[in-house]
């Protein structure tokens, strides 16, 4: 007991990293969910932070899955647990993009795709992307802890 | 962790009741957008979609929404939402589809 | 559609890997729990398997953290997806153990611990344990599909 | 994925209830441990565990309850549980510690 008071000192002050990868499968994706959601709650978010989080990371898998398409059949996503925030990269290694060309969809348009990095964006507090035309894409997103 | 779809015509009404039960993302998404086809095929009505079992949409399943609308109002027909559940609200709200779908 | 179908016939040929690594620390067993029967659901086990699958990989989980205590900070699960079975490695580079030195519980002796691998191998279909001093173990499970 | 502890002192039966509500592994474990440590400070009385809502258990919370029988069974008391799950006594059966603890 002694031994496990250090150890949870210890681990306040360092980040904490899980990593999860996944075939390039859409019956995969509610796993992904289970997980990102199970460590949202772990860290301390609260229930509409955790759904907020969980569509924000389904939403990029979702494109890691359908415009990625990663050769080796798998994508990654990581989760950085800091003190006061939580980034999560998702990363494929498939064909990429330019990110520039990425735009907002058109509330007038009826548009049936284009949501997914909006949504994204909407949720999270910090979103990055990054792209090599042919080597992948990576989404960044961050949210803050008692961000409230 | 899957989708259930239960649809009845309500004569009287003329219109479809589309009851969802679980979860509508790139999985379950073909399932979704097949029920709207066969719909459209059988009648071309309005839809109601009851959401008080649905726990969780994303942009693929609204993206079927959005497509199956754009078909539904070449015929003046309409697709509503009932009894959206908060966090299913949030989404439709952000993305503004909310105005297209729900009725007040 | 036409293609998601062709994608599907694939799939179920291949074999699929979900790898998840998770810190050396007790207050994320519950995601890897939450992991595992996200899994074994969608592979399609019934309850009672996921309750069993579910426990025998936080036993190994436990066991890499309080033996293994691998130094990197973090402990690595695979899950191998078959056709006819489901597999899954514990693995840490933790201060291994002598692999013949651990012994079936004594059920008269009462004894607080050691039964952790017992409960692995009475729940699963099959287990390995491999393990080098100073190098780490490696905990191997084999669940078959529609087993019962 | 958490555990909240209920204790009662039966003063008629002479005998701690113990409710337990959510779940037991290496996380949990020491707060399931310092729970007997204190019963055992404040009066040396057999124990009785309701597992109605308890979901889960594994080997650490195994070990903290045959430790907490072994300082109890010097003063000639007991732990036994009751309302077990079908998965927790599952586990119990293999372990071959449902005959400690079980009473028929
Ligand atoms: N992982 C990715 N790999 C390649 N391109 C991507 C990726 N994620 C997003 N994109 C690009 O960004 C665009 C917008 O994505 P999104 O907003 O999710 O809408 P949609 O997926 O419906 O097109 C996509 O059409 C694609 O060109
Ligand atoms: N990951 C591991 N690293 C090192 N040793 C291990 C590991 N897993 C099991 N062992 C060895 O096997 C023994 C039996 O493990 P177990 O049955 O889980 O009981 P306990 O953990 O209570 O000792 C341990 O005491 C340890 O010596």
């Amino acid at each position: 007991m002694q031994n496990l008071k250090k150890q949870e000192i210890i681990t306040n002050t360092k980040k904490q990293q899980i990593k999860l990868s996944v075939p390039n499968e859409p019956e995969y994706l509610s796993v992904v969910r289970l997980t990102t959601s199970g460590i949202a709650n772990r860290v301390g978010f609260d229930l509409e932070e955790i759904e907020d989080i969980k569509l924000a990371v389904a939403e990029a898998c979702t494109n890691a899955m359908t415009h990625g398409k990663a050769e080796n059949g798998n994508y990654n996503i990581e989760f950085t647990i800091e003190k006061e925030s939580m980034i999560i990269e998702v990363k494929d290694s498939g064909k990429g993009c330019m990110v520039e060309n990425i735009r907002k969809p058109q509330e007038r348009e009826l548009a049936e795709g284009g949501l997914g990095v909006f949504i994204i964006k909407s949720l999270m507090d910090k979103v990055e992307i990054s792209s090599k035309l042919g080597k992948g894409t990576t989404i960044k997103m961050m949210k803050k802890i008692g961000g409230k | 962790m899957s989708l259930d779809i239960k649809t009845t015509y309500i004569e009287r009404e003329t219109v479809w009741c589309v009851e969802l039960v679980g979860e509508i993302d790139i999985y379950t998404a073909n399932k979704f957008r097949e029920m709207f086809e066969e719909l459209y095929e059988k009648k071309r009505e309005n839809i109601e979609i009851d959401a008080k079992n649905l726990d969780y949409i994303d942009s693929t399943g609204l993206g079927v929404m959005i497509g199956a609308l754009k078909k539904l109002r070449k015929e003046n027909k309409k697709i509503t939402i009932i009894n959206v559940k908060s966090n299913i609200k949030r989404v439709l709200e952000i993305t503004g589809i909310d105005k297209i779908f729900i009725e007040n």
